[in-house]
């Protein structure tokens, strides 16, 4: 069953798909490994028909083993080859863990052989699926040099990071919002578009405006939207709930500009501090939990380093210090959401 | 601070011989049939779309209530996703449900606990309704139920597989440190043997001599991904050797062998001998989930196969062919369990549920 | 072979020795697990003598599971017994990740049980032990929500923080920097005092003029010298180096108040937001890596809820964002020092 | 962005015989000697102060040496913590060092590198010299040297145990996907066999039937734990049928039989039929890592007979009494290598420390 020829639309998921197989078929180094990504595809069916179209030693189930299936990575990878592992759930790396932070982030410093290994993971909440099927934990990588850490908003984005982190020759973290999977759409064209055609956002709220250009690379920041009251920085999920926020608040009068981060390491400082000193008040948003997330990093750099120009305190919104409720009513007071953003923007916008 | 936490005091000694009288199997029978109408409910909910994601064990209940029938009153429970059959077993007693039917046993005390209570209870677990266990907070087994009087020390899962071994392992090391011969039972799934956990907890189990019954569910495929891409040993139950351990493999459908090895296993854990790691045999009767299509993954043969080895119909049989159960009864028994499953379950339907604003709540004890 | 008896001088190993020993007679609950801490005392002789004053059911080596060793531990203590588990390094604890945050962290939220468990974790650098036996790996617990997280630099907070953590209902982890454990010493009168001594600060720098009092409590940050000028806030070994800092630039005339946070979460914020109002200039410093690590979300919080009151930008000190290497020298030119706390409180004094 | 990362080619496709010739055997010797007198160098430079740690690989020199006289140039190799004799074989031909006293052995091309430069290196490394093979970055074995001309692909351990277990299995399966029949050799003691990582490594590289040989130095003790407290199956080997694979025990003090089992294996492996764990067991001649006090834990009669059973001294006395060397031989022969030892350390010695104004390096690769 593979998924559907680029038509018209390409969803978020379509796109991330579709670069595994122009990566595959690009690169015979590259495969996957994950749990139930061969016959059945994967659990959310990314990998659908890559077992018929690039055969079992490229597309190898994993036993349930999250540290020994990164570790077979990394060991291939080490060898030259370039794996792709999935985890069946974002939340479940944190089995793999010590093969993360002290096998694979540390190889390239200590030993001077790059580690070209993508870990790809179905992350985030908004389902219903409680706990351990929801976290968004890239804030524990974003804590350990040696990795890079991605996470698109939009297909296009999705298309061309995950094709570059494949490339990469460190071990690249590719968080992937579940609920973008299906609900994110751009046109064809404008996603695989390698030119400088549409920006290939996905019309949402006035990200749709955005200039053509080259596809995007590992490292770099994007406007979604230009503002002049107030700087919302997001990446993933979020990101679409800032978009909204924005247009929501302009009809208030309230101008601002949503910085999408898509890539959280190495991080594109000079994005974020432009964007601060712009409006010189800034709100941080995402999903994963306040404490120790990396909008703490964020405000501190920003804090730091555009001083002079805040003329705010720095907000964050972010989840609850919870773990993720299971009842949808009770999940949902804890995400965020374009209203919540559109609140503390006006807080900002009054300050 | 925590209020002094005591280890729940051992309610009855001896679990279920081996050798069940003729009402020890009608009760097994009950938990059988109850196991089932509660799976096939919440199979039901799924496709009607009140329930987002159900782990049908429809097809292990002769594991789980064979298994849970091994162990008493003040035993620990650890369960995992298809283990209804164990906690119903568990915490209900036969006597206090339909006494009509099932004077108490001989030397099994009736938990005080009053089972229509319990039985709502979980089904609002199931619903992520207040009144669960969890109160909403938590997704179906992921709870935990502690009920030191009924000798109940549930604990439930979380979704990381294998995560639950080294933890059902050191209940029992405490189990083992209070004294008193209790044990601690607990299932994997054979894809959850994979995993690293299931490795440490396991043998620190056997190097600490905890009483551990650790029964892997092998229903051949974890999601779509068959053993044969999970482990490349001939069978599971030679792991146990491995650690040092007793390794025993029984047929999963057939409750009796069950019971007997589970017994066995418990027997040899409160004499202080350590663990039994036992690999149950079953077909599968179902997909991984409700709802998704792995079940496809099974060829027509398999799949025709494992539903004909049906447990509680093959139990059924047994008992219809002792001449230990009519027809009849058999019927009603069902028709009796599936109207306390529907009661229960519309029940908690209908309760209310949990308040945001009661969020986020307590993440500290102290 | 028993750590020697309370004298007139007890070193921060001694008193978290101690600390066990005491817990261990007063609760008959609390028992040891830990890779060789049983005969031969612990890797660092932090367990010596225990095996053969408590007896083996109490005091228990585990196998080379770190994993393996923190689950058995959850399921005891969800029993009510209060296991003291000892990372032989606090760099192992990644194997046991998953145990961590996403068993023990979450336990009483989810199902309401309580688990009493203390993780001990050698953590910390300057012994030329290379990538794996130096890591200060305390930020990745402060972003999950669930745990308490301890960080002693004294032998007055080490004894009374780990009677504390071993009495609290919920995970604790406590990391002990290797590089106080014979270095640091205090009077044992004013170690173990519970009435309302001397603060028992090891003299060092200006920190054994403290106020007298209560033991310290989790959660509670310590003054440990007051200042006007410039604030440092610290914790571990670093809060010493802080100590020395403020002692070097006091020459120079500038005076520097030092807080030593001794508990990350929950974090006493009010004396975070004190200390940092007071002064105005804020310089946060800490031996972990530089991104993502807890100076983030101090200064993040500092930034929002002091705004009004800085006069400079919350500076950061931390680790280069690399793996700790292994010659003496190139360690030396990562670590935290005093003089180079000097220099930022220098710069931050001139903004 | 990374340039093409090649596999390396296969150099060589045969390893040693298992029956090895008169000089093979002399080879073997050079090497168990060179690597016993390498460790005695380090165990002295701690006394003197030099070196901070040092896990002495003295006792182990048996398993390590003869297992990678198993192997074969452009076959990999992935070594833990007392692992040198494997290094030192792996790297350094015989006919290249002392080509006096060695002649090239048929079938064995000798590797394009210049030994005593890559015996300078790997001191470097043991001091954390600039010229070291990570420049000071990484303490002793912590490091890898891939040499693609000469057929080395070493991956040096990180300290979590286990860990590499994985990723000599992900090694070995880019051999097999590379195709060749080149395997993958892998060691660890008996105390990481109880992470969870040798679970799932081992268990991967058995449903992937990927040619890693990985062998088990059971020494009786990780650190101060006796194997009673690791592991309660009476070997280890038996955990080789839990997962699929041969488990073989071995007297880890016969160089030879040693040899026997790898050779074995590795012919397995080549043979595309998957791993092999092979249990190897020695006694313990030194301390868990010089400079503590471990060796105490060993009853003093447990130290004697480790200590007589000096596998480099037994494999002397073995060729003594086939009557393949004399003593002067042999004499000559230590006498070389502790020179051959002293002369390269010391220039590591003397050799330029990293330069702190190189820090903090590049993290990243691109
Ligand atoms: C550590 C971990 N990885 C992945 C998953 C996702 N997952 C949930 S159930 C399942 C299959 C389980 O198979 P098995 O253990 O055989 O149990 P079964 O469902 O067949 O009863 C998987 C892969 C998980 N829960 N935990
Ligand atoms: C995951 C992990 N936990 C703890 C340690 C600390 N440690 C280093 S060596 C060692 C003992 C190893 O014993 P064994 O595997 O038998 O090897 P041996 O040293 O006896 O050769 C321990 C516990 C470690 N390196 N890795
Ligand atoms: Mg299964
Ligand atoms: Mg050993």
């Amino acid at each position: 069953m593979p998924v559907k020829a680029p038509s018209d639309q390409v969803t978020y998921l379509e796109a991330i798909s579709r670069a595994l197989r122009d990566a595959m078929r690009e690169d015979p180094s590259v495969f996957l490994l994950g749990q139930d990504v061969a016959a059945y595809g994967g659990a959310f069916k990314v990998t659908a028909g890559m077992l018929e179209d690039f055969g079992p030693e490229r597309v190898m189930n994993t036993p349930i083993s999250e540290s020994g299936a990164i570790g077979v990575a990394v060991g291939a990878a080490l060898l030259g080859r370039r794996p792709v592992v999935e985890m069946q759930f974002a939340d479940f790396i944190s089995c793999g863990f010590n093969q993360i932070v002290n096998v694979a982030a540390k190889m390239f410093w200590r030993t001077g052989r790059p580690v070209p290994l993508v870990i790809r993971c179905p992350a985030g909440g908004g389902a219903g699926a409680g706990a351990f099927h929801s976290q968004c934990v890239e804030a524990w990588f974003l804590h350990t040099p040696g990795l890079k850490v991605v996470a698109p908003a939009f297909p296009r984005d999705a298309y061309w990071l995950l094709r570059a982190a494949i490339r990469d020759p460190d071990p690249v973290l590719y968080f992937e919002h579940k609920q973008l999977y299906r609900r994110v759409k751009a046109p064809a064209s404008a996603v695989f578009d390698a030119g400088g055609g549409s920006d290939g956002r996905d019309g949402h709220g006035a990200g749709g405006g955005g200039a053509a250009g080259p596809p995007p690379r590992i490292g770099q920041a994007a406007t979604l939207r230009e503002g002049e009251h107030v700087t919302v920085i997001s990446y993933g999920w979020t990101a679409h709930h800032a978009l909204e926020a924005a247009e929501k608040v302009a009809a208030e009068g309230i101008s601002v500009e949503v910085l999408d981060l898509r890539t959280l390491a190495p991080l594109d400082e000079e994005a974020v501090l432009r964007a601060a000193r712009k409006t010189g008040r800034v709100l941080i948003a995402h999903e994963a939990c306040l404490s120790g997330g990396f909008g703490g990093e964020l405000a501190a750099r920003i804090a730091e380093k555009a001083f002079e120009h805040l003329d705010a305190p720095v907000r964050r919104l972010a989840y609850p210090d919870i773990p993720v409720p299971y009842h949808r009513a009770l999940e949902a007071a804890c995400l965020p959401s374009a209203e919540k953003i559109a609140q503390v923007v006006r807080e900002l916008r009054g300050w | 601070m925590l209020e002094k936490q005591a280890v729940p005091r051992p309610v009855e000694a001896e679990g279920h011989s081996a050798h069940p009288s003729p009402q020890a199997l009608r009760e097994m029978h009950l938990f059988l049939r109850l196991a089932r109408e509660w799976d096939l409910r919440f199979e039901r909910l799924v496709r009607l779309g009140a329930v987002s994601k159900w782990y049908s064990a429809v097809g292990n209940e002769a594991i789980t209530v064979a298994a849970a029938t091994a162990i008493a009153a003040g035993d620990a429970l650890v369960s995992l996703h298809r283990d209804s059959g164990a906690i119903l077993r568990y915490y209900v007693d036969a006597s206090r449900l339909f006494p009509d039917q099932f004077p108490p046993l001989p030397g099994r005390r009736a938990p005080p606990t009053e089972p229509r209570e319990l039985l709502y209870r979980l089904a609002c677990q199931m619903l992520g309704k207040a009144d669960g266990f969890s109160g909403g907070r938590e997704r179906s087994y992921h709870y935990s139920f502690f009920h030191e009087e009924a000798g109940i020390i549930h604990v439930g899962m979380i979704s990381h597989l294998g995560a639950m071994i080294p933890v059902a392992a050191g209940v029992a090391l405490a189990l083992k440190q209070a004294g008193g011969g209790r044990v601690a039972l607990n299932f994997i799934g054979e894809g959850g043997t994979s995993t690293g956990d299931f490795h440490e907890g396991l043998n620190m189990a056997a190097v600490y001599k905890a009483p551990l019954v650790l029964i892997i569910q092998n229903n051949g495929y974890a999601f779509s991904t068959p053993s044969s891409e999970q482990y490349a040993s001939r069978t599971l139950a030679e792991r146990g050797p491995a650690y040092g351990v007793p390794g025993v493999r029984v047929d999963g459908t057939d409750a009796l062998a069950v019971l007997r090895c589970a017994s066995e296993a418990v027997a040899r854990a409160r004499a202080g001998k350590g663990p039994t790691l036992i690999e149950a045999v079953v077909g599968r009767m179902r997909g991984h989930s409700e709802g998704d299509d792995s079940f496809l993954v099974l060829s027509e043969d398999e799949r025709r196969r494992s539903l004909e080895a049906d447990p509680v119909l093959r139990f059924e049989r047994t008992l219809l062919e002792s001449g230990a159960v009519t027809h009849p009864y058999l019927d009603q028994v069902a028709k009796r369990c599936a109207e306390l499953v529907l009661a229960t379950v519309d029940r908690a339907l209908a309760s209310r549920d949990p308040d945001p604003s009661s969020l986020p709540g307590r993440v500290h004890a102290g």
